[in-house]
């Protein structure tokens, strides 16, 4: 008896078992996912993960000083999304969560337009709307920072099957933390990239902690990866900690969607060496040394050592590297801070794309009221 | 001119919307094969296939996410939630999403898209299938909010809430789907939004009414001149933003007010309309503004004649209002 | 190097590839799941399953003559929702999706009472207040109906979990369609089940469609059972059409709740031999010879053979049964009909415990006011 | 008598409603061993134990979806929402199931739990940190809408909403959490829901202020006094149902009416109380109610300040009103 006549026994999920590894303990590459870099991607990888991490530090430090508002950043995390952005072709497009600066650097983002948004400034491309870390850069395939869990999934799932209906190749990389997965959009993205076959690459951050809920309680599963069992889609675990590793899973699930098989789940195991944001104290809920097993394997140390090994990097490199990510931050820094909040008419632009009556209404009470006390230090 | 109804109507403008503009897509439950469950879209799964006129997975929170990011893409999607009710796992993407998607990624993201949707009482659906949900729409900065009570008005303002550049939540009065007949262009025209069109003319009260009301209030106001008093209806047509011009040009004219609404009274539309007129024509104002709506219960099977702000309880409410 | 170290390997889900079944077409029973039930057993249950399809097609023939507004069925799901009650204890609790009303009057619903709300009559423990088909019934455990797709299931949850928190041990059934499993609740009531190891029996009663919706329009996965392990959750699938069958593996869905073991989902395969409700026409998107082969798995058909084979059923007894059947749906049909609808008064009852004073305005607002016209007709 | 901050408060009554009655738990985000984001469940778990007081996954739909299903056991459960901007992916199960419950089920299940979020701005927290969707639940029948804005009243509200037989949304103005301070008893007290409190008596026109909004509407009172104008400030502390006898006395005798929310303006809460004042005080206005708000745009980050309904903008709005 055929219980289930009309369903095609196409498109089983791969065993999620296994974790993805390239990069060995002894820096050398494992032939079976080496995704076959040449030695200046390496380089520009190294350097966007330097910069993210320079970036983050700074980033803090202001934040502590009470120069800007907020930072949330991506301490430990940089290869998994780096290298994850990487892997991505220049016509894909990215669907961030909110640590993820670091890849709309290195798709395009001036580093300019990023500070102005950590300042929400007038020259603030988002005009000083959202919080600091939810910047949107339309032209390097960005989508907007949305601070909701998950919301973005579902729409990484839309843009792609929106280009597969248009007829065009188009994939799209959406970001998630582990805490996301137990969302609603994300069991319907995931489910409707499966049943439309949505070229989309699910990449689950996997950094152990949703603020402080640890991933046991996110979920019964072993591992994230074999949540995409559900949707008919595989699901593979990758060290997140590894770029080549991440490159090379990412690469071939961009590769999968080429070739109309769908999306992929992947599953970056790695680790949020920081707190949840500046706003959180990890101390509350997790002991340091559960850091330790974590710091042993950071991201960039182990690039690094890849590179040494190699003489492809040294520490006058890494010195002048820094310096110059240093002089460029400050200078940002600088002009975004002498630059002005932005103007009142801007908080009733962009609602609508002409503002209603009412907006206008609204508008022009402000401006002829009086300005609030200590509007904007 | 051909004679329709309102879903006729509404087919019609979706028909023509997707002939013109390849980027327009139909998402859905049901609105493929058997055209949705009021076949509003019947016929067109045959003419543009699958790929545009998409049976979804049952999830009202993955059509909307999704049609969101297909926006983003660049194509138009037009949603159905197959009744307002249901639209509620979709709230979180349209209140935290697609309303916000413009400012906050300053105009980077247009985000336009159309969900269309029925909406109200009197078809015996009890609390699942009677909701009209306007006021938890209009609250949300970022929406549009558009609700025809006729077919003319239907095929217009659905090709202009198409053409709109921002995200518009279309509500069609199911219980008039079929009821309300009348003349349609085969053309193309568009009923501008924001536009409210006074249907009677009268001097001594103003009513104002959409949807499925719409009728409810034209009858009472009928009963209401047999007493000799004059109402003066207005069909909202666009609720957000709303035509305020019309509105207050009427009750500076009348100095009374009537608002009739299917939806729960607290907080509903109709305390904004009472509201918006008190702030603007209150030196004008000769009596109190009465709100004729539905009660603030959940909505009932049995007794739903009893709970719907019908013309029997308008009548009654407007002689008392152009009398007081 | 343990990536997770953090998360323990228990739970591991099982395969869920096989189609469990109990009674064979020569109308014996597979000794390896026979849940040994004992004849009277088997009689009540056949009972049950003719009572619950006399009443649908007598409810469908009022709905067609305007007596009635509304009928959602259950033909030829029977088994499916029958037997999953029968398996439950009398402590554990049923929440129903729309078509369970047969398990309903099984664990103690007075027929007169459904019929009340069949009919939104005054008596109607409901008051009208719902649409038909949306009974409640506490004294059995039976939870409230609801028409949103889904949303009961994160209440089982919540309920059993309760219990757990209370130290009881009460399981729930939870009782949703193929196409609920695409809805938010499904997702997240699996997951806290998961996480919380709550003793909860997942029904998913695959009927083949949702609406006008196949299945291969839910889901890219083969069955829907195999959903299960994206939560840590044994997933299994049965002949729903198979009383034995569903008996067994939800009596064993149950042990493993009271051993602690937490939830599991069930996937019953089985046939919509009718429309989707009495507003639904399927000639529109399906054809009438996609019947044929569930026809030939008729639930009661089969139960029918396997009791005639024993000598403990025959066309006598089963005119008997139908006779009584319809005798106690005439007499409750007849004081249905005559009951008048509810009183105005009740319109505000219920919404708040006490009437707050805009309720009790309004309540005496209608009270004054004049009738709607053909009020209740 | 301790003086403590409203989040201290909040912190005793959930402590002793948990010693006094074991069916109460707490569900969230974060509520756990880091005792809230914002440290309202501090100490909680060590005192009750990770089953009563439950750090879940992420997933508000799923957490109040799983309390209402708690709730029909007999369990007693206090979910805190960690923004009340993540709410709405449970709006469906609070509209849907939670608000009508009783009601669909003819009494048979109350259904009765508490939800506790923080809502608004000023803590530079743009669209998403800044929300204040009390307009989303009041037009919802079947709920009640709690906001304190003292320690005080955040004791005895939430303990009168834990004993409610009615299910109580609890918004906790975050601006004020550590600011406001006062006196708190030891010991249990209820302030009973529906009471609204006159906290500033005055002649000239009636404030209706609620949440962390009330401190601005004083600041604005006392710089109105200075200029000869006393305005009668009300803490609504419970929304819905409102206390419809305090506005109606406050405005009867003063016959005008400022209303100040944070939320947007169009369909707020403040729509329906000026409905509310006008049916019920047309005869004794003296000039058009007025609405101080948030305005009809998403909550802005930088320009927070003036975006938000603060003293400066209440001043002159109670100033024209007094005079007008
Ligand atoms: C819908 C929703 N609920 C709650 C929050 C508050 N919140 C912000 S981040 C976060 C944890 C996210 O964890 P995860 O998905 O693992 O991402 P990570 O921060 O670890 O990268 C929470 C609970 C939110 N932003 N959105
Ligand atoms: C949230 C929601 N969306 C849409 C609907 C309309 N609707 C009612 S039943 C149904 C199909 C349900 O299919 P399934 O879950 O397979 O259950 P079945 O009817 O087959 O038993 C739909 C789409 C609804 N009731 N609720
Ligand atoms: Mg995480
Ligand atoms: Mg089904």
């Amino acid at each position: 008896m055929d219980m289930m006549p009309d369903i095609p026994a196409t498109f089983r999920p791969e065993q999620p078992s296994k974790v993805i590894r390239v990069l060995s303990d002894d820096a050398t590459l494992d032939p079976r996912h080496d995704p076959r870099l040449n030695e200046s991607e390496v380089l520009e990888l190294y350097r966007w993960m330097v910069t993210t991490r320079q970036l983050d530090e700074r980033l803090v430090a202001l934040q502590r000083q009470g120069r800007i508002g907020f930072h949330v950043g991506s301490l430990g995390e940089e290869a998994a999304i780096i290298g994850a952005a990487f892997a991505m072709r220049k016509k894909d497009w990215l669907f961030p969560c909110y640590r993820e600066f670091g890849a709309a650097l290195m798709r395009g983002l001036p580093l300019q337009v990023f500070i102005d948004n950590m300042f929400g400034n007038a020259n603030d491309t988002v005009l000083g709307r959202q919080m600091p870390n939810h910047s949107t850069h339309r032209a390097s395939g960005y989508a907007s920072v949305s601070s909701p869990v998950g919301t973005q999934i579902t729409q990484a799932v839309g843009f792609s099957w929106g280009a597969k209906i248009d007829g065009k190749d188009v994939a799209s990389l959406v970001y998630f933390g582990d805490g996301a997965t137990s969302s609603t959009d994300f069991h319907s993205g995931m489910n409707f990239a499966g049943v439309f076959k949505v070229p989309v690459v699910f990449l689950c951050r996997n950094n152990g902690w949703a603020i402080s809920v640890p991933v046991e309680r996110q979920t019964a599963t072993r591992t994230f990866a074999e949540k995409a069992a559900a949707y008919g889609i595989p699901g593979v675990r990758v060290d997140g900690n590894d770029i080549f590793a991440v490159v090379s899973v990412v690469r071939e699930a961009v590769r999968r969607g080429e070739q109309g098989l769908g999306a992929t789940l992947i599953e970056a195991i790695t680790y949020r060496m920081g707190g949840h944001s500046t706003s959180d104290d990890p101390n509350r809920y997790r002991a340091t040394d559960e850091l330790k097993p974590w710091a042993e394997r950071d991201p960039l140390e182990r690039l690094r050592q890849y590179l040494e090994r190699r003489a492809q990097w040294d520490d006058r490199k890494e010195q002048a590297l820094i310096a110059d990510i240093d002089q460029r931050f400050r200078a940002a820094v600088a002009v975004a801070e002498k630059t002005p909040p932005p103007s009142l008419e801007t908080m009733f632009e962009d609602v609508y794309e002409k503002p209603p009556w009412h907006l206008q209404e609204q508008c022009a009470e402000v401006l002829r009221g009086p300005r609030a006390p200590s509007s904007h230090s | 001119m051909p004679q329709m109804n309102m879903v006729q109507a509404i087919n019609e403008a979706l028909r023509s919307a997707m002939r013109k503009d390849k980027r327009v897509v139909v998402l859905g439950e049901d609105v493929g094969k058997v055209g949705g469950v009021f076949r509003v879209t019947a016929g067109l799964s045959e003419e543009f296939g699958e790929d545009r006129v998409v049976d979804t997975p049952l999830s009202e929170n993955g059509i909307v996410g999704c049609a969101v990011g297909m926006a983003l893409y660049g194509m138009v999607p037009i949603v159905e939630i197959q009744f307002a009710d249901f639209i509620w796992p979709a709230y979180d993407q349209i209140v935290n999403e697609l309303a916000k998607y413009r400012y906050r990624s300053g105009g980077e993201y247009p985000a336009k898209l159309v969900i269309r949707t029925p909406v109200g009482g009197g078809i015996k659906g009890g609390h699942y299938h009677s909701q009209h949900p306007e006021a938890a729409f209009i609250h949300v900065a970022g929406l549009k909010v558009v609700c025809p009570s006729n077919p003319y008005d239907a095929k217009g303002l659905l090709l202009a809430s198409i053409q709109d550049p921002d995200p518009v939540l279309f509500f069609e009065p199911k219980r008039v789907y079929r009821a309300a007949k009348g003349e349609v262009p085969e053309n193309d025209y568009l009923v501008p939004l924001e536009s409210a069109k006074v249907v009677r003319p009268g001097r001594h009260v103003t009513v104002l009414a959409y949807g499925a009301m719409l009728y409810e209030a034209l009858d009472a106001a009928a009963k209401a001149a047999e007493k000799g008093v004059e109402a003066e209806v207005i069909d909202l047509r666009t609720l957000w933003p709303v035509d305020i011009a019309t509105i207050v040009t009427s009750v500076k004219h009348t100095g009374r007010l009537v608002v009739v609404h299917e939806a729960p009274r607290t907080c509903g539309f109709g305390a904004e309309l009472v509201s918006l007129v008190v702030e603007r024509c209150f030196y004008h104002l000769e009596a109190p503004p009465v709100r004729v709506t539905g009660f603030d219960t959940p909505f009932p099977y049995t007794l739903e004649m009893e709970y719907m702000p019908l013309s029997h309880r308008i009548l009654p409410a407007l002689l008392d209002c152009a009398k007081s």
